[in-house]
């Protein structure tokens, strides 16, 4: 069982370390977004479902509640971070700024 | 300025980190602090109120008159920036930018009683208008609902998880204030109009400082919530965890009725017309 | 396993740094924005930790949902002031 | 004061029709059914997160969910059909398992963008268009919602008609679009 | 009470706060400053404070940050320091 | 839930053991600097109410350390979930970290809060009369007249 | 009942602002009767609360019925309880005094005014009542925080100041809460009582010196003592008059019973005099804030402005007067509270009806005013008299006190501080009167000489004269009030 936490809670290290690097790497705003939301999304699926595991180590009706409840946190995070996203890049286009192209430098 | 401003930081910083030295270390359970007061509450709490939340109990019940005046001060911030802000009336005709949604025409309204007679066709908009964003409308009239149920079981609950009325109240206030963020302005001051806000502001006060006066008739001190025992029919020590729940709710009430009033007058400059 | 917990909590800070290097040199506000986003994100998960780390997570459950319902409106905030204000004020100059 | 109350009678008057209503839908006030749904999934929510099921907990859980779905019974459901409605959330998972292993290639796809050392010649952002063929706020908003989980793709803006603009980071990710998403989707909202 | 986790945040959040009092722009202040707010929380709930940090986090997250945003948006963002 | 401290395993060496005995204090102390530098030198009104905020969270922050308590849990009651009244196992002051500084500072995150609102408004005022942020450009503006 | 006076003391404003607030929405006419009823009933509280304390020695009263350093408590001594009838009475003739300008000033924002008012007199009264050292910081805030709101509805500059004096505000109310939190970091304890009581073994800690400092800085941005003074004046000039006759006098006056109120029963005179040798340092710090005042107050050529700057010479005095450390000047200080929130209530009704009549209040505006408001400038004669030490009027009687206080600690240049800020006021306000009196009215119109007599409303006029009355009946029955009240006031172990 620890195992598996274990496995997932790198998983969820290693897209969270992703987004992370991504947001530094990428050359321009809306390529930053990429990385930055939903890799990030993905790392807390995996790491809630890891600590979600791991909470139900002393199996009683308590920690099952808690464990749905990081589960709820979960759906939410699904559903609001894509919109979060959606939200910075529309104020990006209406913000006038233009998508880095091929060859550019890096901003 | 920049100059005087730090010599007085380095100058207060010096002086406090000169002090800490008579500190005792961070987290040292025999500290004054810990050995002094808070015994008292963490032994007693559960006995003395039923509330397993020691933090709760404290805030509401042993120190409960100083969080009746933190929820005036939040009050008292919401008058505040209303007596500031809110304009009463224009001196210009007021003008008011209609859109025909089939054509995406235009109107330019400038007297009220020229509103276009077939309104179905025509919506209302900001005269620094964002076209209608599909997305976010959608996900949070989605998510709303569910803020505001979670706003309730944390005041709900204040007694057995972190939590209470400030926290509560806030959330609940903050999903009015995503309405207002995603729709506009108007929307949200449709499902709480302004007149509505500010008597609940002032209920909610009424309702913490309204319990403790009721205490005072009852025969005990101010906020002794015991006293409640007589009408709510229970022993004196659930009467006081029921007086904190009550408490809690007018806490609730006032701090999302008093954020919704700061931000609609600060995003709209006391115009309530159109925000952010 | 509280170790690897707090070993994870640290790696975790350490990529809020990263996030965080966005956050303060971006050369836009969006930028900053997309690096406070993703520091209320990881803040979601370690907060999950640092319960765990109490043994009490089921009181530090409720924070981190507030934070997954509540995080999205300062963006959202924030974004719609430029949908209301076009234009990007140029803070370089 | 007065003034003001006058002004905010004339704001009633011009707002009687429902122009400013959300989603600019005519309100569904009169109908019973939305609330109950509502009701019922808020109290479902409200075991969950309570997890007490003594008496009075329980009475607080009606009463709040009660609360909630008066003030809030038409931000949930305020779409016109609710007939389908428990059919296709049932669909709606069952998509979802489809949605989460999509999202998960896909972001493997970008932390190898990521980690790659010639990453800035090996992505190529651009803008691109497409009219998709589905109707409905939901069914738009998921489809929109789910190019924007795909790593390689985010949507920046949808039209009510189904006019997508998506920002994809490289041909790849392009490609994908619309493609058997969007069909999953039309059946999961038994649409097309 | 981890020291550990406690001071990378502790510095963290000082390299915030003078983020958003030397950021030449109001806006991006005022995201600093949720920054500042997100950092905060985790300091409350590392020292165990459940209840500040549940309070940090509503504030923080739910209204803080967009009464900032909105005063922004009512005034100006620019700023000469 | 078993009850259990969450007691740190790592060998400290006395340098460790005397920064982290005072590094919560260090910090409280340079925000606050941060802070008062900020209202007094700053020169744009929104500036300095976003340093007001950063001196008002560090007053908390001294407020929290002071309540940390090493080896203690968060101070709320185990065991007591669902019964209402006495007769649950003895509480021992010990196990809990001091909840009176979290009351406190509960009350001052609040009145930050509210003296937040009020300043915008005041800072929203002010521009309206003045059309600038900036205290200097304003004061410029009154001295003219 | 008498037994709840305390709480009905705060309990009353309280619940009645929140009436006011709801009647504001609903039945504007209500505002007014519910403020006045509510202050009256206050000052019934807060004069029956004074004798019970005269008979019966120091009252006490648990909020919430709990034991005092885990709950809340009331301490109510012969300081505060008549702090507090100061407080009652200032407020409730200001309010009637200024019920005309405010319908004037703000017509559509009456409930929201009164609401603030009556909540900033909660504020003040809770300040004054409270035996607990945070709550006191509470109640600091409602107080500063709707003091922001009234203020800032001035003239076109008073947002700015008042923004200044916000910061400043908030500065002092952290270092204060910050104090507090370095006592109770070595005492582990909140009330002010058990606080005293720990303390004497900690005397010579590092952190109690840090906590008395950090206090008093606070304390003293509060109350714009001199070097920490500069938001006050222009918050106080350009506030909308109805307000700056509430906070101009009680504000400051407040924040010095907070002082002593720290110095008596939180650190103990022991400490702040003998442990601490800061005493003599605090005395000349207070002479320059006399000399700086009343300098100040002679460049200006503004009326409220000018009067702004006489507070800030006459919280010199009572700083000064405490610092002596001897009885004489204590009591000079305790009795000044009281005679200082009366002279500056005078000088500020009689600004609020001369901004009623004439929409300034620079000293251009003031010319030949006498022909036009006899019983206004009347009153503003005996304030006079009293500001500058007069002796029928009760200015005097604190003077004197104060000054036999400093020859008997040997502190010459306090009294020398005292008597030129004597001699300042005589100027100033022989410049007033002079101005008023014999240059022509109107005269850069035209048509001066107009000798109709064109006075503010009997109800800005019957306040004025209430406090111009009092000023001369406190100054005749100084001698009782000093025997009966302010003597008990003061710790027995001061000789």
């Amino acid at each position: 069982m620890d195992i598996i936490v274990i496995v997932l809670l790198i998983i969820g290290l290693v897209f969270f370390t992703g987004g992370a690097v991504g947001i530094l790497r990428f050359p321009d705003f809306y390529s930053r977004l990429h990385p930055a939301g939903k890799m990030d999304t993905m790392g807390s699926l995996f790491m809630l479902i890891a600590l979600a595991l791991f909470n139900l180590h002393h199996f009683t009706l308590a920690t099952l509640l808690t464990s749905l409840k990081l589960i709820v946190i979960v759906v939410f995070v699904f559903l609001s971070s894509p919109t979060a996203i959606h939200g910075i890049v529309d104020a990006g286009v209406r913000a006038g700024l233009t998508p880095w192209t091929k060859g550019e430098k890096r901003r | 300025m920049k100059i005087l401003g730090l010599i007085i930081a380095v100058l207060t910083g010096t002086l406090l980190i000169y002090t800490t030295s008579d500190f005792p270390s961070w987290g040292d359970p025999s500290s004054p602090a810990s050995t002094h007061l808070s015994p008292h509450y963490i032994e007693k709490t559960l006995e003395e109120t039923s509330v397993p939340n020691i933090v709760t109990a404290v805030l509401a019940d042993y120190r409960g008159y100083d969080t009746m005046f933190e929820t005036t001060v939040i009050f008292g911030a919401g008058v505040a920036c209303f007596f500031l802000l809110r304009v009463p009336r224009r001196k210009e005709p007021v003008e008011r930018l209609y859109r025909h949604t089939l054509t995406g025409m235009t109107l330019r309204i400038k007297d009220l009683d020229e509103v276009p007679e077939n309104l179905d066709e025509f919506e209302r908009i900001d005269t620094l208008w964002a076209p209608y964003d599909l997305i976010i409308k959608t996900v949070c009239r989605l998510l709303i609902p569910f803020i505001q149920l979670f706003a309730l079981y944390v005041i709900a609950h204040g007694h057995h998880s972190p939590g209470g009325g400030f926290q509560g109240g806030v959330i609940l206030g903050a999903s009015f204030i995503l309405l207002a963020v995603s729709y506009d302005l108007r929307t949200a001051k449709e499902r709480l109009r302004e007149k509505l806000g500010g008597i609940l502001c002032a209920v909610g006060v009424l309702i913490y400082a309204g319990t403790g006066a009721l205490c005072l008739l009852l025969g005990l001190n101010f906020l002794d919530y015991s006293a409640l025992a007589s009408i709510l029919h229970v022993d004196p020590i659930t009467a006081r965890s029921h007086g904190i729940l009550i408490v809690e709710i007018g806490v609730g009430l006032a701090v999302m009725a008093t954020m919704i009033w700061i931000y609609d007058n600060i995003s709209s400059e006391g115009k309530y017309e159109e925000g952010l | 396993m509280d170790q690897i917990f707090i070993y994870t909590g640290l790696l975790l800070i350490i990529l809020m740094v990263l996030s965080l290097y966005r956050a303060l040199f971006g050369p836009t506000v969006l930028d900053r924005l997309i690096g406070a986003n993703a520091i209320g994100s990881k803040t979601v998960v370690l907060l999950i930790l640092i319960g765990l780390i109490y043994h009490r997570v089921d009181m530090f459950v409720d924070i981190a949902l507030a934070y997954a319902l509540l995080n999205f409106i300062a963006v959202l905030a924030a974004s719609r002031y430029f949908q209301k204000k076009r234009g990007l004020y140029d803070e370089l100059h | 004061m007065e003034a003001l109350e006058q002004q905010e009678k004339s704001l009633e008057g011009s707002r009687e029709s429902g122009r400013d209503r959300p989603a600019n839908r005519p309100p569904s006030r009169k109908r019973f059914g939305p609330y109950l749904v509502t009701f019922l999934i808020m109290f479902f929510l409200w075991i969950l997160l309570s997890g007490k099921f003594d008496p009075f907990h329980l009475t607080l859980g009606v009463i709040s969910c009660a609360i909630v779905s008066f003030f809030s019974g038409d931000l949930l459901f305020d779409s016109p059909r609710m007939k389908g409605f428990p059919r296709s959330w049932w669909r709606f998972l069952l998509y979802s398992p489809w949605l989460l292993y999509q999202i998960f290639l896909a972001n493997l796809h970008v932390l190898f963008l990521t980690f790659h050392p010639k990453m800035l010649d090996l992505i190529d952002p651009q803008i691109f268009r497409f009219r998709s063929k589905l109707r409905g706020d939901l069914a738009l908003v998921t489809f929109a919602n789910s190019i924007t989980l795909t790593p390689g793709t985010i949507t920046i803006y949808v039209s009510v008609d189904g006019d997508f603009s998506v920002h994809a980071i490289d041909q790849q990710s392009k490609q994908g679009l619309p493609g058997e998403m969007e069909i999953r989707i039309a059946r999961a909202f038994s649409e097309g | 009470m981890t020291w550990q986790l406690d001071i990378p945040i502790l510095t963290l959040v000082v390299v915030c706060a003078i983020g958003a009092i030397t950021v030449k722009d109001l806006l991006g202040s005022a995201i600093l400053f949720g920054a500042y707010s997100f950092m905060m929380c985790l300091l409350w709930a590392i020292m165990g404070a459940v209840d500040v940090a549940f309070t940090e986090a509503s504030v923080g997250a739910g209204v803080s940050t967009v009464f900032f945003v909105a005063a922004v948006f009512r005034t100006t963002r620019r700023t000469k320091d | 839930m078993r009850y259990a401290p969450c007691v740190l395993i790592l060998p400290m060496s006395d340098l460790i053991t005397h920064i982290v005995a005072n590094y919560n204090y260090w910090i409280y102390i340079t925000l606050m600097m941060i802070g008062l530098y900020a209202i007094i030198a700053k020169n744009n009104l929104v500036k300095k109410i976003v340093g007001m905020n950063i001196f008002q969270t560090a007053i908390i922050l001294f407020y929290i350390s002071i309540g940390a308590k090493k080896g203690a849990t968060i101070p709320i009651i185990e065991h007591a979930h669902g019964d209402h009244g006495a007769g649950s196992s003895a509480v021992h002051a010990i196990e809990y970290i001091n909840p009176l500084p979290h009351v406190l500072m509960l009350t001052a995150i609040v009145v930050a809060v509210a003296t937040l609102g009020v300043a915008l408004a005041l800072a929203l005022k002010v521009y309206q009369q003045y059309n600038s942020l900036e205290e200097d450009e304003i004061l410029d503006q009154i001295r003219e007249k | 009942m008498s037994s709840q006076y305390p709480a009905l003391l705060v309990a009353t404003p309280l619940l009645a602002a929140l009436f006011i607030s709801i009647a504001g929405w609903v039945y504007k006419k209500l505002c007014f009767p519910i403020a006045v009823v509510a202050l009256s009933v206050a000052t019934y509280a807060s004069i029956g609360l004074l004798l019970r304390v005269l008979n019966e020695g120091v009252v006490h009263y648990r909020l919430g019925g709990w034991e005092p350093p885990w709950g809340i408590a009331y301490y109510v001594d012969h300081l505060n309880g008549l702090v507090l009838v100061v407080v009652c009475v200032v407020a409730l003739l200001n309010l009637i005094g200024a019920k005309k300008s405010i319908d004037q000033d703000f017509p559509d924002k009456i409930g929201p005014f009164y609401t603030l008012y009556i909540l900033m007199v909660t504020g003040l009264l809770g300040i004054v009542i409270t035996g607990d050292a945070f709550n006191l910081y509470v109640l600091l805030e409602i107080a500063a925080l709707t003091g922001y709101g009234l203020l800032a509805m001035g003239d076109k500059r008073a947002a700015l100041s008042t923004l200044n004096y916000l910061y400043m505000g908030t500065i002092g109310a952290c270092f204060y809460l910050l104090g507090v939190g370095y006592l109770y970091i070595v005492t582990g304890s909140l009330n002010m009582a058990d606080i005293a009581r720990i303390l004497p073994p900690l005397y010579e800690s590092k952190a109690v010196l840090a906590a008395f400092i950090i206090c008093m800085v606070g304390v003293w941005l509060k109350m714009a003592f001199f070097p920490l003074h500069a938001w006050l004046p222009n918050a106080y000039t350009h506030a909308p008059s109805a307000s700056s006759g509430l906070i101009a006098p009680l504000v400051t006056k407040v924040m010095i019973y907070v002082m002593i109120r720290l110095i008596f029963t939180v650190f103990t005179p022991e400490y702040a005099f003998n442990t601490l040798a800061l005493s003599n340092a605090f005395v000349w710090l207070a002479a320059i804030a006399i000399v700086m005042g009343a300098l100040f107050a002679l460049a200006e050529r503004n009326l409220k402005k000018m009067f702004s700057y006489i507070i800030i010479s006459e919280v010199g005095y009572m700083v000064g007067g405490i610092w002596l450390g001897n009885r004489a000047g204590m009591t000079g200080a305790v009795l000044h509270i009281l005679n200082d929130a009366l002279m500056t209530l005078c000088l500020f009704l009689v600004a609020s009806n001369i901004v009623y009549k004439i929409q300034g209040h620079s000293f251009d505006d003031l010319k030949g005013i006498f022909r036009k408001m006899p019983v206004t400038m009347g009153a503003l004669v005996v304030g006079a008299l009293s500001i500058i030490g007069v002796p029928p009027t009760c200015g005097f009687f604190s003077k004197w006190y104060l000054i036999s206080g400093a020859v008997q600690a040997g502190q010459y240049g306090f009294v020398a501080a005292l008597l030129f800020s004597s001699l300042v006021n005589v100027v100033l306000f022989f410049r007033v009167l002079e101005i008023a009196f014999f240059e022509p009215f109107g005269d850069h119109d035209g048509h001066g000489h107009t000798e109709s007599i064109d006075e503010a409303p009997l109800s800005m006029l019957v306040p004025l004269l209430i406090v111009a009355l009092g000023l001369v009946i406190v100054g005749v029955y100084t001698g009782d009030i000093v025997n009966l009240v302010i003597q008990f006031a003061i710790p027995r172990e001061i000789l």
